[in-house]
């Protein structure tokens, strides 16, 4: 267990002339055992952040500590840490069991202990019928539970994962976030988990990273972001379907915009008048979408209130106290 | 115009000649064609040869080496006789015309000349003579005998020469013309002219006493092995070796290639050998016909046989390439132009050829000669490797040579 | 990936008329002279065909009488073995010093690709002519260094030489494979055993060649027919089986017996010989590639 | 890379040095000594230095005027017949496998595998082990001395089928159906998806056949009895070691430095799809 | 326009000596222009159903007809359909117009026609830039919408589907759903979607039919499969997270299962006394696992209801209105 900080850390990749920052100047303070989920559209940099953590890119500029180190110069090896990748990244030559060992055999530890600590995270991990077998003959869960095992033997000081559920199907998903949940609440080692996905990031996350092109656009926890988005980007980027941002909304203040999430849009009989264009019905809820002069609108509503008829006419209430002002230019929170 | 196909193994410089010969006879008349075509190193041009032969497609004439003669003339179906070619022309041979050692061996018992006898060569002594004068050596004076080839070589030697003698084509020069110098049996049955139940006979004591001597020669550094085949002599042209015995046709490439003085010598031999030196046995290649043609082209191929067999052309092909004369008339003609006084040893082949041969020493003529050739080579290697004593592997060569007269024997 | 496919065309003459170009070509041109060759191992006849004698397995025995086809079964294991495991093992160390290589990647790969061009029997005169006792520019610098190279009686210089030949001629092919094939392995599992502390000589053991070895069985098996087969133009130009017979490997003995000294039934019979060697080599390359494509 | 050793870099190159090195001597000695005269040739131990009869000799080599080239088929003659026969190879190869893979993969027949395993065997058949029965067979085709003899034998291909047969079942079968439902018979979806498709692993093809093509000596040499039809590589081989002439060693690399050329360039020129095909394909 | 109709249709595979059903008798009939999603887990036979419609498999047994025609025995090409695949399929080494006039071509549809049918889908799916692209060069929407474009330019009678969505990632998905409706509305085309996603086939579906190994568990609309589910294996598969489905529930009848779906369970202070057990926040709701007797339940609250302890004991009130009942033998609704 560590605490991981990061300072002032840049990224810049060169490629012949050009040269590239897709990191600008992350600052970030990771406690012990805390459980950190780094969040953002596909290219915003996640990975590269992950990777500067563990030793696989060069940090361009600004240090990296883990527990009193600085790890800069370290390599991957020497940084204790352990790393599930997206692809798992399993050797397919070697036996589960193997797999997991692999690590622990390189440092030279007594192969008693290495059967004995195996045994240990097959058990946590329902793998132990499976230790013979070959990663071409698990299936997708298993092969993930695999990768999350020889990150688990290795008793590391840092868990990075690196978008580890994506290559599931949505079932095995929000199993397998419930299963991460309770490891770390096991383990309670200090974890760094990229996604692009907000649901697992919100379910997962003690505290949030949320990045956008190269930059940190909030840190904090799951209830904070979404109540209080930092960012226009926030706003719409955390939460399904995404805030409403109104340039024009009645009573809005010029310069700004208005953000209200479409749960917090009560339909009634007075209020803003909106014109019925689609509806979605998913499963307890409905989603209306609806215009509001020539801005698009989400509305969240409960089966039991009925659909509306396409094309007609709904007044819709927003709550005052759910309402979000941002500054139209920087995107801002105001 | 009709079309004579000719396969032939001639490179460089000899294959001009091939060529300069077929313009000559095309252009001397309009009735034939004469088409030479390379067909590879001899041992590639007969099997093409027979390969093509099964398939019904050989040309008119093959350029075969002496060492296929024996298949050749088992062959009867597929070759026709060229005595028979010329005379169904309507071509006068005459033996007597020939040089004896030449016609003879390519010539049947009946009398009827098998092949036609177009580059042959013979053994002769190669040396450096500015290696032998830096040696302290008289330039003009080469060791006619191998005890005195041991002394200068060893001479040589001593003067920082690295390669004093060597050798190409070791079995032809070291076993089998070295039989026939000496008038001793290569193989019995007169070397294979009695019939296929000859077998060979080179572990006599005269023949383990010549590679015992080399062998010892080998050991201290005067003689060294440079290949197989024709190998060697590209180690005399660079002036590396000073002393090599090769064929008679290596003359026109030595006269380009060398930088130095070079005499050439008759074969050595040893003194006390009764009979020494006789003669030495035919190298290179004739011609033959092969069979299942038309009349025509036959006559064509006859006359271009005729066409080869004139004095001056003859001698033109002596003189160009150091193969030796093949009628007397030729050779006469050379002396009379004084050729053999400008160009001193260019008479050595033929000298060591004129002279009358002997049941042991008309040639030698073997069935799968190809192989038994092999087997000399592979054996002689061990030789000088240190790893068989002379004795050892020419009892080898015996017995597996044997091996390959009696299959041939059989298949025949 | 399956080894059939879900979705077919249905036709009963198209596949026909597809496969008659390529089975017509290797009916006559190979089945049936391969018939042709092991009819002829039965038989013992002259050069020319003039006269055929049927003798049954009198070829066969002839073979298994002589010590020096026997021995030739030695030497051409060596040289197989030499051939494919320096050929092999050389064009792996650069193909993962290439792979680690990231700019002038192309510059190597350019001039190590080169010699795949030259013909075997220009590769053996090339390579005669460096070593040529007289003239040989390396036998001359090894002399310098006070090594006496004798290729025309020292055996095993002769095996060195001939080997040295084919593994120049095949390393390009095989260095192109290797490349390919280390390339082709995630880059996720390098960094995976990074971080599992491995370093790069362990990381290559216990990575990278086992996940190579589709591939290094692949090229072991072309290799070694290579060396069976493609090889005897080098021999013959190099050694011509010498000295004495201590490179004569298998192919240049049937290329000899039967081209150059027209023993055609000897020749057939090793040929007969080599063919059930190499239909076991395919039985046993076809076996394992299935079960890789399956993988 | 995963780590940052600079000194593993240096090692690395200096490998690489090394085996550029040993791989490319013999090709510049041969090219050295394509520049000097027959004579400094001999001279051990040759100059490792370009001499200055390189232009000299080339134009010997082309014109077949050198002491060494045999006459009347000078090399830029027989460097066109190699040229076409290995085209003709290569491109045949390539055809007649892409067909008969197509029929192996995308239909079901009787007898599917046994022309699978007949046409695998194939491929390690050499001609040397069946060279004279082939012969006879060619020569009773009235095939000597022509294209057709040079190329039609050797034009079977095992490997190449076996490719293109791991190429196509990597295809989609989604693909097949796509096609299908746009009304695409077999031989629609053959030229207009497969064959496009396949250009990698073709290209890849074309160089290893190419380049089998045209090093073929002892084939050539049986089934062309006309000088008129002689490769290169057999005008390189008729120089060395015939009859009684020395070598002109000179000549003889000349030839053999312009007989690498065109295979060289295949080599050289579609390296990048050359290795794509070997990658994609899996071999 | 046309109708389909499915009659007693089955489907085996015969593989070696053992043959096995994959689709047990279906029966169903689709009005001209509907919209039906055939949704089920993996493997249930979906896509062999489809194929079937298509032409790409063969009927074991039983009848499809496409309009009037009964199509058994018709090729792909001429039963006037068109099809979009999972992974696209679309044609690697053609431009994007290649691809969507292949088809035209192959029927010799005269070239201005071609150019012009191509240019009004592509104007339809927003991909005129697009058409001199490779499919590699496009994003996965953009390839999603020239497969789509590709079966429009063929003005078929049907459209066919099989998870075309799938490759997509979340954001996009909602996205290419909606356009996907608009297209339906626009074009009014008979169409079969398939998809094992429940949410994609709650929202798309005029009406969907459910299966599971091979079987038609439920054809319906969305609504009457959400609140009437036919099967507990319905009632469990649509709806996420899942219908809670009781044995021994306070009140239960014996035999019966009872089913009510997480939003029907309200906390209050009376009821049923449950143990917290975890607690997830997905944005603007809360799932709460907890556990009754042996018996896992979740239930859904809004996220202002604020977060229940874990450990503690919380009441919930199910709404007696939404309570299913099954057959605990075979499932049936009762
Ligand atoms: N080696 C590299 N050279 C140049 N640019 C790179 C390199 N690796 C990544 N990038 C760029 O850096 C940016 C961030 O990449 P990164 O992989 O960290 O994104 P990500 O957030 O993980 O995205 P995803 O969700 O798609 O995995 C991208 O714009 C990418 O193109
Ligand atoms: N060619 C075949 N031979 C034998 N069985 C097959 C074949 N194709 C499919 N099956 C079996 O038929 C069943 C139904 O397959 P199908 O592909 O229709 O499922 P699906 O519902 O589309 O599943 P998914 O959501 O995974 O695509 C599966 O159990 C499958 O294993
Ligand atoms: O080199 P040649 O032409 O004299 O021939 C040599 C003899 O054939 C050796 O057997
Ligand atoms: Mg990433
Ligand atoms: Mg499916």
């Amino acid at each position: 267990m560590a605490s991981i900080s990061l300072r002032d850390v840049v990224k810049r990749y060169r490629t012949g002339k050009t040269e590239l920052q897709v990191i600008h100047s992350v600052n970030a303070e990771i406690a012990h055992g805390e459980f950190i989920v780094i969040v953002g559209p596909s290219g915003c940099g996640k990975s590269t952040l992950l990777r500067m953590v563990a030793g696989l890119e060069e940090i361009s500029s600004g240090e990296i500590s883990i527990g009193e180190r600085v790890v800069n110069e370290l390599e991957p090896a020497e940084r204790d840490i352990a790393m599930v990748f997206q692809n798992y990244a399993l050797y397919p030559h070697m036996t589960v069991f193997d797999n997991m060992a692999y690590g622990l055999k390189i440092k030279k530890v007594p192969i008693d202990e290495i059967k004995q600590r195996v045994d240990k995270a097959a058990g946590i991990l329902e793998l132990g019928h499976l230790l013979a077998r070959k990663p071409r003959e698990l299936s997708g869960g298993q092969r993930q539970r695999v990768a999350m095992g020889r990150a688990i033997v290795r008793q590391p000081q840092v868990f990075l994962f690196d978008e580890p559920l994506s290559n599931l199907d949505a079932k095995l998903r929000a199993q397998t976030r419930l299963e991460i949940q309770k490891l770390h609440r096991e383990l309670g080692i200090t974890s760094l988990f990229v996604t692009h996905d907000q649901v697992e990031a919100m379910t997962l996350a003690q505290r949030m990273i949320v990045m956008n092109a190269g930059n940190m656009e909030q840190f904090g926890t799951p209830e904070e972001v979404y109540s209080r988005p930092a960012t226009t980007f926030v706003a719409s980027f955390i939460g399904s379907p995404p805030m409403n941002l109104l340039k024009h909304a009645p009573g809005g203040r010029p310069g700004s915009l208005l953000g209200i999430r479409p749960e917090h849009l009560d339909m009634g009989t007075s209020g803003w008048a909106l014109q019925v264009e689609t509806v979605e019905l998913l499963g307890a809820e409905r989603l209306v979408h609806a215009r509001l002069g020539d801005e698009q609108l989400i509305i969240r509503t409960h089966e039991d209130q009925g659909a509306p008829e396409i094309g007609s006419t709904i007044h819709v209430l927003p709550r005052e106290d759910r309402l979000h002002w941002f500054d139209a230019e920087t995107g801002k929170r105001q | 115009q009709t079309e004579i196909q000719w396969w032939h193994s001639m490179t460089g410089g000899l294959n001009d000649w091939v060529l300069d010969l077929a313009n000559g006879f095309n252009s001397s008349q309009t009735e034939y064609k004469i088409v030479p075509t390379y067909k590879g190193t001899y041992d590639e041009t007969m099997p093409a040869a027979v390969a093509a032969f099964r398939a019904g497609n050989a040309p008119h004439i093959l350029q075969v080496f002496e060492v296929g003669t024996a298949t050749m003339m088992a062959a009867k179906g597929a070759v026709v006789p060229v005595g028979k070619v010329l005379a169904d022309a309507g071509y006068k041979f005459d033996p007597k015309a020939y040089i004896p050692a030449v016609v003879g061996y390519y010539t049947a018992p009946n009398g009827q000349m098998l092949s036609f006898p177009f580059n042959s060569s013979t053994t002769v002594f190669n040396y450096n003579k500015d290696l032998f004068t830096k040696a302290g050596l008289d330039p003009n004076q080469p060791p006619k005998t191998w005890p005195e080839v041991v002394l200068a070589a060893a001479k040589l030697k001593a003067s920082g020469v690295a390669c004093p003698f060597t050798t190409s084509w070791q079995g032809w020069t070291q076993l089998e013309s070295f039989s026939t110098w000496h008038n001793t049996e290569f193989a019995s049955q007169g070397n294979g002219f009695g019939g296929t139940s000859a077998r060979l006979t080179v572990n006599s004591p005269l023949h383990v006493r010549h590679i015992e001597n080399l062998s010892n020669m080998a050991k201290q550094g005067l003689f060294v092995y440079r290949g197989r085949g024709n190998k060697a002599d590209a180690s005399f042209y660079s002036g590396e070796c000073a002393m090599a015995t090769a064929s008679s046709s290596t003359y026109a490439s030595i006269k380009k290639n060398a930088k130095f003085e070079f005499g050439i010598s008759t074969l050595p031999y040893y003194p006390d050998v009764a009979g020494a030196p006789q003669n030495t046995v035919i190298g290179g290649a004739s011609l033959w016909v092969m069979g299942g043609k038309k009349p025509a082209e036959y006559k064509g191929v006859a006359a271009f046989f005729n066409y080869l067999t004139n004095a001056e052309i003859q001698a033109k092909s002596h003189q160009r390439t150091g193969y030796l004369p093949i009628t007397l008339a030729s050779f006469e003609l050379t002396e009379k132009t004084g050729f053999y006084k400008e160009n001193p040893g260019t008479d050595v082949a033929v000298n060591q050829m004129i002279r009358k041969t002997t049941d042991k020493s008309r040639g030698i003529r073997l069935g799968n000669f190809i192989q038994v050739r092999a087997i000399e080579d592979e054996e002689l290697e061990q030789v000088w490797a240190g790893k068989k004593s002379a004795k050892e592997a020419l009892d080898a060569i015996v017995s597996r040579g044997n091996e390959q007269l009696e299959r041939f024997q059989k298949a025949n | 990936m399956a080894s059939e496919k879900r979705v077919v065309f249905r036709s009963t003459w198209l596949p026909w008329v597809l496969l008659a170009p390529q089975v017509a070509v290797i009916t006559i041109f190979f089945f049936w002279p391969a018939a042709q060759a092991l009819l002829q191992s039965f038989q013992q006849s002259d050069a020319f065909g003039l006269s055929t004698e049927w003798v049954g397995l009198q070829n066969f025995e002839n073979l298994l009488n002589d010590p020096s086809y026997l021995a030739s079964f030695k030497i051409t294991a060596i040289f197989s073995v030499l051939v494919a495991s320096l050929g092999i093992g050389i064009s792996l160390l650069l193909a993962v010093f290439a792979d680690r290589v990231v700019k002038a990647t192309l510059v190597y790969r350019t001039l190590l690709i080169w010699p795949y061009a030259v013909a075997p029997a220009v590769a053996g005169v090339l390579w005669l002519f460096m070593f040529a006792p007289s003239i040989g520019i390396v036998s001359y610098a090894l002399r310098g260094l006070g090594f006496e190279w004798n290729h025309l009686l020292d055996s095993d210089h002769a095996m060195t030489l001939i080997v040295i030949a084919a593994v120049w001629k095949q390393i390009s092919y095989n260095f192109l494979f290797f490349l390919a094939g280390l390339q082709s392995i995630p880059k996720s599992l390098i960094e995976a055993a990074a971080i599992d502390g491995a370093k790069p000589w362990r990381r290559f053991w216990s990575i990278q060649f086992p996940l190579l070895s589709p591939t290094t069985f692949f090229l072991f098996v072309i290799n070694v027919v290579y060396a069976f087969f493609d090889t005897f133009a080098i021999v013959d130009a190099a050694t011509e089986g010498g000295p004495g017979r201590d490179t004569a490997i298998l192919v240049y003995k049937v290329y000899y017996d039967g081209f150059k000294a027209l023993d055609l039934g000897g020749s057939a019979a090793q040929s007969v010989v080599l063919m059930v060697i190499v239909i076991a080599l395919t039985i046993i390359q076809f076996r394992f590639v299935e079960k890789k494509v399956q993988y | 890379m995963v780590e940052r050793n600079r000194w593993l870099r240096v090692l690395s190159h200096a490998v690489l040095i090394l085996g550029v090195f040993v791989v490319a001597f013999p090709l510049y000695v041969t090219f050295v000594a394509s520049t000097q005269t027959a004579t400094e040739i001999l001279q051990a131990p040759m100059s490792l230095w370009p001499g200055s009869h390189l232009i000299e000799n080339y134009t010997a080599a082309l014109q077949g005027t050198g002491m060494g080239a045999a006459s009347n088929a000078p090399v830029g003659r027989m460097m066109m017949i190699s040229m076409i026969t290995a085209l003709v190879i290569a491109i045949g190869k390539i055809a007649i496998s892409l067909l008969s893979a197509f029929a192996i993969v995308y239909f079901r027949f009787p007898f599917r595998m046994f022309f699978f395993w007949a046409i695998f065997v194939t491929l390690m058949l050499p001609v040397e082990v069946r060279i004279g029965p082939t012969y006879s067979v060619v020569a009773s085709l009235g095939m000597l001395n022509t294209y057709a003899g040079l190329t039609i034998p050797l034009i079977a291909s095992a490997t190449a089928t076996f490719l293109f047969r791991q190429f196509f079942l990597t295809v989609p079968d989604e693909l097949v159906e796509a096609a299908r439902m746009d009304g695409a018979g077999p031989m629609r979806f053959f030229k207009d998806v497969l064959v496009p498709l396949s250009t990698t692993s073709i290209a890849a093809l074309f160089v290893i056949q190419f380049i089998y093509g045209w090093n073929q000596y002892l084939w050539p040499l049986l089934v062309t009895t006309e000088e008129t039809m002689y490769p290169v590589v057999i005008g390189i081989k008729r120089m060395i070691s015939g009859g009684d002439a020395a070598t002109d060693w000179n000549i003889v690399m000349a030839t053999a430095v312009l007989a690498m050329i065109p295979p060289a360039l295949v080599v050289i020129l579609m390296q990048r799809w050359f290795v794509k095909g070997l990658v994609d394909t899996e071999k």
